[in-house]
């Protein structure tokens, strides 16, 4: 099958802005489904509210496109009742880690199997560019003219201490290494997070004068490295990219299998 | 062979309900005085094989029983006051999105925290009214734990039917005391399962249209049919549309399939009704002390009646005004400071013979409060 | 693996918007934007087939159909 | 119709909402009966007072609650003090001599018993006192079938505990009879 | 110096209503169609020394401002629909502990995300009914962006006079449109600022006790009075309480100190409405258009007037039953299914003569479809 | 000035169990004010709900007893409009990560002046022993007939990895500790944590046969140590007690007074 | 009463909507008249079709909404196709050349002007196209005073951009009183 | 630091719920529980004024009353 199997052509082009880095995050993650063959009825896609989240109505699998924050909260329900499931949840840095925060960092606590891409422009694109914990310092947005004076979250450090058993982040610049991290999320038996640093030209970038997309990929070509490379060796402060936690940890709906298997043993030593 | 008569109290009767009702997915956050709702699912659901999750908070509860619907399973939360607020952005959710679901919020006393282990009906028009935008919704109620147990079928039933979120409106009192249940036997009341689509593979399948009949076959995520859900305004294969003619016959839809079933979901006991010159018009607990009441006044020839209602959205107008065209004088008995009434008002039009018959302290109106108005109202002494 | 080779730049030009990432980041310059602020294929010639034109495109508008060296489909 | 009113007050530890509902869990299953039973109920259950009322009747009940109980049972000071004067006159009133110092002249048939002191006494675990009081107030008033409160607990409560339990029914059984003689 | 006149949206209008009111702190999180508001707050309130911040939810938000209120500041929140449910939990803690503040939904299309950029007026009810438990609560609402700018002053005004939270209730279409507004010169419009207790150190403070007008005097956090603020039912030191008479007596005070002040609170406007056979009722934008279509009519010779209602809640039921007395027939023009139609006929007791010109398709109602309705009522062709 | 002069006789006996050790954390957060002599008139202690919760009724300070999860919010808008106060959340381990979970993130990454204390009892205490997200593994709760099978979150790492600039933990067994580190907490600059393991006998312990107060102290005792003590040191796998965090970071209010300063500048400009 | 009614339409980055709130706002500020304007809003924004309002008046303005526009201005083909319907008989239709080609039979004067390839060649800014526009709607209608707009270009736009908006708002004037004679 | 004296233990017995931590800790053990269930002294003259029963009580039951040795205040 080629990408375009799995999109729903007829809602092309999309409404992201020209040069808007969700789109590649859809791009890579097209690719990264094809490439693993999952069969398209056994995907659900599910999003909150934001520019980011609408990427789950271009996709051609089950789509569930629901309130802001809660994408995650969703998911749980339906992973956990149709465990055979796959559940993809793309986020906004908002949706995410703003009002969305603690049905993130429970559903990393939880180990659940769900796969969050987190799509991270640093700012609310469908509202118009107000700041985001996601911001960072000095950064100018329609609620901060005086620039931000709040710290970010790390995506990768809270995911990591909430509890996820797979963690890592790329950028829309790096789009071979977007596939094979996606990839490998899709393929994780856990919750499994992947941040990707995506462009958003028309807020953050105009903003802040980062220039247009391509200058702002260029940025994210200039200030990541890979772990373990020679550039991140020499410029320890460049934002790391790669995988940061990859374990095995028991699965929450693997072991609700086994409630369930204790409670028959309960409920038939009661019947005698 | 486990006895099929039980001592229990409101709280069990509605989960037995939901169980005979078939309900296989629950999520919830514990909150008094709804709390044992989640602990006996708890035990019985895993015991069958199915699932419950005590989430985060309420709000997450709402949204996993969303999710849990949409691969095809009869989902529950349960609630009280402050949850039953923050479940309203999802509870709105499911009405648009016209996800079967039943969603249990057991009044405490309010604003607020309130009071927690105390009774009120307080939530009745929050019910109607919490979430932002017109919809329609379905609220039912009971007085006592067989009729909590048939409500709670029935809930699951229009969930179904009418593929929309029911709530089931009980209240402390009625969820905390104990009385006398019996089980009915499989197939005594009759069960509405998740109406699937049969179209096949590749034919074009429709979630949002309607058939003939006013309903919406659904097909779980999972299954053949890649559709979308979504939130906002949407066609009839659910993707978001902001086109005029389809965002008002979406809202007329989702209106209309439940305020033109209102005979269907209207439910209703009549106590000494007949002839009655004086008629109380109640629910839930209160009812009790009404039906008492009235019990009592009948047995000494006074002829006082109780309509009793056990569903209270859609409200029943007509059916209020049919009841209530002979009447001296409507007392509605109800624990908060004239909901009901005031549907009571539309209904009949000319208010000057309706009365309300209230208590807000948190305690159960007693018989003797109800017959103190009446006695005033009579122009009688008590 | 054999070296891929151009068959064709497969571009649609109601999905470009013109944001000019494939022109770009291409290391042998083979596209350009026109006049209308579309994509357009200025020399082939020189396409290695990397394929990064379509990978970075945020709107699917672009694809680089291939052989493989010495071959055809 | 037969209705009988009851209410069951004390202090949180000492089980007296169980009292009530394993009374009205045997009326219902196994005498037929109709029962509710209600109870003052939150924070107050972490050992403050705590009240139950239970009806009891052969037909329906509907409001639940006992304004004026025909069977009264105090086992603290504070809930004596709080509800001796709601009895209805010519009601049982059973006390704990060990926490109950009967003082008001009341209408009513005043019934002190050493409950909490036999079952220490006796069996030297205070969790029985409650079924030693529910023993006492059968054996009084002859309410129910002692075995019907035996079947409950069968069910409630694991098989270890049983002959305990059983023990604290009789005895409290005997008192009642004794008194009533 | 800045001219006094600006050009400005109804966001704005309201931004600047609530400047000249005295807005000290605004906590609040991004929603369409209400973001406005934050933005140019995030600029002017930090100019002026004060406090602006954006939190990481609408539930965050709205309990930030009671917080920085009890510290004796001006405080006010906005959002839309979705984030007015999330509100709702805090909202009656506000009503519960008596908190001053001021709320601002700018309707959209609901239920749900429904329709971010469209306009509705589909949060009426949820306005008086959202939150759990019986309460009252002010809400009011302007078609035009003085009145914007003036209602938002009420607003702060009413929240300082009755220690509660006012909700102003706009909607997308007033909010985002463009028109005049000229700032009112300091004092030409009053301002109630904080009623704080004059009682001096150790003399026993009651934040919960009204005084002979009903007024209670506040104490800011951190000054001499240490009080107890909570959402149970509570006595006038501010302590829990569970005593009925309490209880009772508190939900009194909470419903009587708004509803029996219907007559400060109540604004509204008429509009050719002297010796009108039809009178429209509306309010917000729609109303926009309903005096459109009178005032052309009216100058053809037709009488047709219209009230408009700057207040929703505590609902005019007095004053629509005296200005329709002898209406011929009544037509509420809204943007929902009729949630001010049905107050409007329990106002009016009969509702033969009541109708609803509505439109819930995301569009502004137009004066064309409100003559059409006319006309069927008038029995005329269009 | 005794510890007796910071409460609220009127209001004793409280309304907590017999054992309850949220008395115990009562006890030393008195001692930690009597010591460092803070004006009464300057401190707001605000709540949620649950047991834990019900502390702010009993101390004679301000007291803003709000709603279940969403004190630190409500201590946000607290602080930011008056930062003169000191404000104390202390908060129930379901209130503070449960419900609560994203303020208290939140709280952390503004590092915002403000102290948390949790007293984690592993339970819903006030609606009667349900499991929360501090239970962990194989517990017994009334929701959980067949033993839990979520993981708890691990309280120190998720604040620091979230941004808090002060984060220690200890119990209710150490008691001297437990003054010391809520002193140091207390005068903190930025945003405070500080865990206190502190036991439910009535469900914690009942339901998980741990006895009664005394043995889930003894618990308490046997199963911590202390950073950097022999203790720990031989059995690293213990719970660790102490400092986890403890750095000057910027705090929100005072970076909030740049912007106030950059914004009557700009104002400033704009006039001329 | 005097009323003018306006309806701009274009594509995302083309400015209409700022040229409707220029004008409307120059209406109100400078030469003391009422003036609403409204505009489609949201995704739009982004990129696809875009419309504003504008309603001109020396009395009140109640409905906002302008059904029958006098003046429409139409700057893609899309938005023509869609829109050139809807003007009042006898109304004037400006368009761009480049982007428009005016095809329908309508009862209005229709007015083609190459403003953007102007715009392009004369100042190489497509930003102020917008402002060419406005300027040729007045140079046609004398809706307003230059210099009002003028005034308000100065409030909302820096210094540095002042210029080549007054050059391109004077070039679309000249534009539309040439073709006017 | 001098070293500390007990002058009395000041115990409220309306206060105290008999958890019988203070007891259960007390290093000397001075303490008891009575019948009541009510903590009471059992040997003051053990008491070695470390204060954990006080420190430790979750009633705010118990106080230690103590003078420096050698002085009374
Ligand atoms: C409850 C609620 N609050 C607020 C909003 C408004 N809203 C929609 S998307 C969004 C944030 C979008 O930012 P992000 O999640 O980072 O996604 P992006 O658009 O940047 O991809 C907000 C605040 C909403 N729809 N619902
Ligand atoms: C919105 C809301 N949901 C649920 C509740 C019910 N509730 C009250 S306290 C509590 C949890 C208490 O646990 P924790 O925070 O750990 O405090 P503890 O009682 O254990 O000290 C819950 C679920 C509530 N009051 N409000
Ligand atoms: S606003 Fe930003 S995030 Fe949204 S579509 Fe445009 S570029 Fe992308
Ligand atoms: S990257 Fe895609 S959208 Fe951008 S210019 Fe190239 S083809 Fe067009
Ligand atoms: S495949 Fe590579 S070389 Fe060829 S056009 Fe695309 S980016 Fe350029
Ligand atoms: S239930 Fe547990 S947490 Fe609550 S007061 Fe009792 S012992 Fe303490
Ligand atoms: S002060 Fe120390 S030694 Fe003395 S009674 Fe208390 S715990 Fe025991
Ligand atoms: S620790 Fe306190 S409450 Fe417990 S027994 Fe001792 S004095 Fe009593
Ligand atoms: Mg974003
Ligand atoms: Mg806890």
């Amino acid at each position: 099958m080629s990408v375009k199997d799995y999109i729903r052509e007829r809602f092309f082009p999309h409404i992201w802005c020209p040069g808007c880095g969700h789109g590649i995050v859809l791009n890579s993650f097209l690719r990264a489904v094809e490439q693993l063959k999952i069969n398209k009825n056994k995907i659900v896609i599910t999003s909150g509210i934001g520019c980011s989240a609408r990427i789950s109505g271009y996709v051609d699998f089950h789509s569930l496109h629901t309130i802001h924050g809660r994408a995650l909260a969703f998911a749980t329900g339906l992973k956990l009742s149709k465990p055979k499931l796959k559940i993809i949840v793309p986020m906004g840095d908002g949706d995410a880690l703003a009002i969305g925060g603690n049905h993130f960092i429970h559903a990393a606590r939880r180990n659940i199997d769900v796969t969050a891409i987190i799509m991270n422009n640093r700012i609310y694109g469908m509202t118009g560019g107000q700041y985001s914990p996601l911001s960072g310092l000095n950064i100018k947005a329609s609620t901060a003219p005086f620039l931000t004076i709040e710290n970010d979250f790390n995506i990768v450090e809270l995911a990591k201490a909430a509890g996820a058993s797979f963690v890592a982040r790329t950028t829309t610049y790096h789009v071979l290494e977007a596939v094979t991290l996606l990839k490998k999320a899709i393929k994780h038996k856990g919750f499994s997070v992947i941040e990707i640093l995506s462009q958003c030209p028309t807020y953050f970038g105009r903003k802040n004068k980062k220039g247009d997309a391509c200058s702002m990929l260029e940025l994210y070509k200039k200030n990541t490295g890979k772990i373990g490379s020679k550039k991140l060796n020499n410029n320890p402060d460049l934002i790391k990219r790669g995988i940061f936690v990859n374990n095995n940890k028991p699965e929450y709906c693997e072991e609700y299998e086994k409630i369930i298997q204790k409670a028959a043993t309960a409920a038939a030593i009661r019947q005698i | 062979m486990t006895s099929k008569i039980k001592f229990v109290h409101g709280n069990e009767a509605c989960v037995r309900g939901a169980l005979y009702a078939g309900v296989n997915f629950f999520a919830g956050y514990p909150i008094t005085p709804s709390t044992e709702i989640a602990e006996i699912l708890s035990q019985k659901l895993p015991e069958q094989g199915d699932k419950f999750i005590q989430m985060e908070d309420e709000i997450a509860s709402m949204c996993a029983i969303i999710g849990a619907s949409l691969t095809g399973h009869k989902v529950m939360t349960a609630t009280s006051g402050p949850g039953f607020s923050l479940k309203q952005e999802a509870l709105g959710y499911a009405c648009m999105a016209e996800i079967p679901c039943v969603i249990v919020n057991v009044q405490r006393g309010g604003p607020s925290t309130g009071n927690p282990t105390h009774v009120s009906q307080g939530d009745v028009n929050q019910a109607r009214w919490g979430t932002h935008g017109d919809h329609s919704i379905i609220a039912l109620t009971a007085s006592n734990h067989q009729d909590i147990f048939e409500t709670t079928v029935n809930a699951f039933n229009f969930a179904e039917t009418y593929r929309t979120p029911v709530i089931l409106l009980f209240d402390e009192t009625i969820c905390h005391m104990r009385e006398k249940l019996i089980i009915p036997r499989k197939n005594d009341i009759p069960i509405v399962n998740r109406f699937r689509t049969s179209l096949k593979k590749h034919v074009d399948y429709h979630p949002y249209l309607p058939r003939e009949d006013g309903r919406l076959p659904m097909s779980d995520f999972g299954d053949v049919h890649r559709y979308n859900v979504t939130g906002l305004f949407h066609d009839m294969w659910g993707f978001p549309s902001n086109n005029p003619k389809i965002v008002q016959e979406l809202l007329h839809h989702i209106n209309d399939k439940i305020e033109n079933s209102i005979h269907e979901i209207t439910k209703y006991k009549e106590h000494y009704l007949e002839n009655a010159e004086y008629i109380l018009i109640s629910y839930g607990s209160s009812a009790r002390s009404a039906i008492h009441m009235a019990k009592n006044r009948t047995q000494r020839g006074e002829k006082i009646g109780v309509l009793e209602l056990q569903s209270l959205w859609p409200f029943p107008h007509a059916l209020v005004r049919e009841k209530c065209s002979k009447a001296k004088a409507v007392l509605v008995v109800e624990m908060n400071m004239g909901q009901i009434l005031n549907q009571v008002k539309l209904a009949l039009g000319d208010s000057k013979n309706v009365f309300l018959a209230n208590r807000i302290d948190g305690n159960l109106i007693t018989p003797t409060n109800i017959k103190a108005l009446l006695r005033v109202i009579q122009g009688r002494g008590v | 693996m054999a070296r891929l080779k151009l068959k064709e730049h497969l571009i649609n030009q109601d999905w470009c918007k013109g944001c000019g990432i494939c022109v770009h980041f291409c290391p042998k310059k083979v596209l350009k934007l026109n006049a209308m602020e579309r994509v357009e294929v200025l020399n082939p010639e020189n396409c290695i087939c990397c394929k990064f034109c379509e990978l970075r495109c945020p709107d699917l508008a672009i694809e680089v159909l291939t052989t493989q060296d010495g071959k055809h489909d | 119709m037969k209705r009988t009113r009851l209410v069951f007050s004390g202090s949180g530890g000492q089980g007296v909402i169980t009292a009530g509902i394993i009374l009205a869990e045997a009326a219902v299953i196994y005498e037929n009966m109709n029962a509710t039973q209600t109870q003052t109920y939150g924070a107050a259950a972490r050992g403050g007072a705590t009240k139950t009322d239970v009806i009891i009747s052969d037909s329906k009940i509907y409001f639940p609650e006992v304004v004026q109980p025909n069977i009264l049972v105090c086992l603290t000071q504070d809930s004596y003090n709080n509800f001796a004067s709601i009895i209805r006159p010519g009601g049982i009133l059973l006390t704990d001599l060990r926490f109950v110092k009967t003082i008001k002249k009341i209408d009513a048939k005043q019934i002190e018993l050493p409950m909490y002191e036999n079952v220490i006494k006796q069996i030297n675990k205070k969790v029985v006192f409650n079924i030693c009081m529910l023993g006492a107030l059968i054996g009084i008033t002859r309410l129910l079938k002692p075995s019907s409160i035996i079947k409950v607990l069968k069910k409630r409560i694991s098989k270890d505990f049983i002959d305990i339990n059983k023990k604290a029914l009789d005895m409290g059984i005997k008192m009642g009879r004794e008194f009533k003689k």
